[in-house]
């Protein structure tokens, strides 16, 4: 699963094995390459347990997003986060918005200048809790919670094992995948779908399936 | 100047038909404002928004913010967060929407306090209309 | 066609943003109608404007009307009488208002009965934002 | 405090002693003419304690009440008493509208064709056990019901120690403007009023104001 984006070429000729500024900035515009390329999926999973509006909703953050670092440029993988952060809460105009950009933001924070896989994962733990502190839904709730704990849990066991920055990210992008899936059969008990009761069974939750792009996106950039 | 009020909802309409409604009842004295939708006036929910109409409605005395639900509720907490250490004083209510602005709206025109005033919105929950 | 529901407001703003709201939320396929304000479009309550109203969301399964407070909840108490033994058939919710449309809408429009659909708006008394 | 009405003829040369058709909808006329002539003071009234349109209301629906009675003819007291009560609840577009109109409703039905004192205590007692279980106020909560329960109490008492309509209906005059006067201390616990809490203490309420111009009216019209 190598990265055929715009910013394969900071990959290059080496393993990348820090989440430094440029990868940080690589990460964020993959995804939202990732969001383009599924915002009708997002869409219409939004459209079945929601109020279908997912896809653009996160079309307009990442794209704020990567239009604020390409005007300014971060001098660390901090601050790139932390500014993709503020920019999701700005425009996504959804649930999503707040909670993935608090997420962001608290990843940024926990980051700071540093950038190896042992930060990153503690990154990725304080995005985790801040989304889960700010939205008040557990796993199983069927939301981006489902997707981002046990992305989190398999980039820390894998990171924990030796694993480097592109192997964590991937077993995290796997888990997040099986995790989204797994709302399937899941009963919404926060947000807009929860109001539909047992009706929201059966579908995928569209922010688990959001959670899941982000997380592959890291994969991808980090990919020798 | 009564304290603040700022009705967030991700409709612009019930945002406003709300602030409509509070000042019939409560008087022109009280300071409610609304923060419907996105700075373009769709459906949806603006922090930048909700950042103006508590801007609007603080008169130094704190705002009281009462939420429709979903991502008004979360942009809120967000923008508490923000402002933690800062100014103007903002207290989110736990509200129901009609019912607490209404209840907060008539007991910010008598002069009350911040929590006062958000308490009011927040006992609304216990109300009964049959 | 869903169970009907009827949201009375003395202010015809209110009631038409807080159906509009329900729609985005429960999608096309609720019966759901504005009763807000007199005939003439002033701020108060018209049992004939209610009666309308309820005619427009029946279609054959009953009706829920859901009040903001006042003269809304006494003016639908005397339609209900007056209708005791007639069609059709009516139902109550004290619920809060927009939260309670929220979820009856929601209910209705996954086909469910009367009874339920009324329960679940007043249920909604029960919600918590923070 | 004789009738000065443009309906007194119907009383001239003889003393009243029913509630006919004619008595009855002479009534309402008066009711009409007294609204009238306090529209301003119900507004102020309203405008400190609830939302200023009291005087409006009543003006509005005792103007179609006696517009409707023009047209029909009811042929006894209980249906002038029901079409009044038919049009407040349909034109006065407040809280007071559906319940003097309830009341006026269960008044008329209660009369039926009867005409005697004793029918119209009974009478009055139903207005008022209907406009309670419709707004579920009890006396003290600063309403219509702290005019109306001592005006119908001071009503069967005269009745009840063989005082005439006249007589009967000047006690509950006298109680209703009594009962409107003592709920200037009282602070309101139901209808808009009791939003406002303790800043309602210190103010008549507009629709105890109202039940005894109603109560009044009554009186005047039986006047020898
Ligand atoms: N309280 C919450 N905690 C975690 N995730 C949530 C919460 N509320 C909503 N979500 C996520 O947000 C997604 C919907 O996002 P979006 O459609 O952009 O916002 P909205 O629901 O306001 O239209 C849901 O699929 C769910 O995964
Ligand atoms: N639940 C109730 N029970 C008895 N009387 C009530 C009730 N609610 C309101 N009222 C009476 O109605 C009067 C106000 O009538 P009005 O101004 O016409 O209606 P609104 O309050 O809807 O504007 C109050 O002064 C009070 O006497
Ligand atoms: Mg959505
Ligand atoms: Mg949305
Ligand atoms: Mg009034
Ligand atoms: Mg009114």
């Amino acid at each position: 699963m190598g990265c055929t984006c715009q910013y394969a070429g900071a990959a290059v000729g080496g393993l990348i094995v820090n989440l430094d500024a440029t990868t940080a900035r690589a990460w964020i515009v993959r995804v939202a390459e990732l969001i383009h390329a599924n915002e009708q999926r997002l869409t219409d999973l939004d459209a079945t347990i929601g109020d279908g509006d997912h896809g653009a909703n996160m079309q307009r953050g990442v794209a704020a997003a990567v239009a604020s670092l390409e005007e300014q440029e971060p001098e660390d993988a901090g601050k790139v986060l932390n500014s993709t952060g503020r920019e999701l809460i700005s425009k996504t105009g959804g649930a999503s918005g707040p909670l993935y950009g608090t997420g962001f933001r608290r990843a940024g924070k926990e980051l700071g200048d540093e950038v190896d896989v042992q930060a990153v994962a503690r990154a990725l733990e304080a995005m985790l809790r801040s989304i889960e502190e700010l939205g008040g839904a557990t796993q199983e709730e069927k939301t981006i919670v489902d997707a981002l704990a046990p992305a989190v849990a398999a980039f820390q066991e894998t990171s924990g094992q030796g694993g480097d920055l592109h192997a964590a990210a991937s077993a995290a992008a796997e888990a997040a995948e099986r995790g989204a899936a797994a709302t399937i059969p899941l009963q919404a008990r926060k947000g807009r779908a929860s109001y539909l009761g047992e009706r929201s069974i059966g579908h995928e939750d569209p922010g688990a399936a959001s959670t899941a792009l982000i997380i592959r996106a890291l994969a991808d950039v980090t990919a020798p | 100047m009564s304290v603040g009020i700022v009705l967030v909802s991700h409709s612009p309409a019930l945002a406003s038909a709300t602030v409509e409604m509070a000042r019939t009842l409560a008087g022109p004295g009280v300071s409610i404002a609304p923060a419907g939708g996105t700075a373009d006036g769709e459906v949806g929910t603006s922090i930048d928004v909700i950042r103006n109409a508590i801007a609007d409605a603080d008169a130094g005395r704190g705002v009281v913010v009462l939420m429709d639900m979903g991502s008004s509720v979360l942009t809120a907490k967000t923008l508490l967060e923000d402002l933690e250490d800062g100014e103007p004083q903002l207290r989110l209510a736990d509200a129901p929407f009609v019912e607490g602005t209404v209840a907060a709206a008539v007991l910010a025109s008598t002069g009350a306090e911040l929590e006062s005033v958000a308490r009011s919105a927040e006992e609304a929950w216990s109300m009964r209309k049959l």
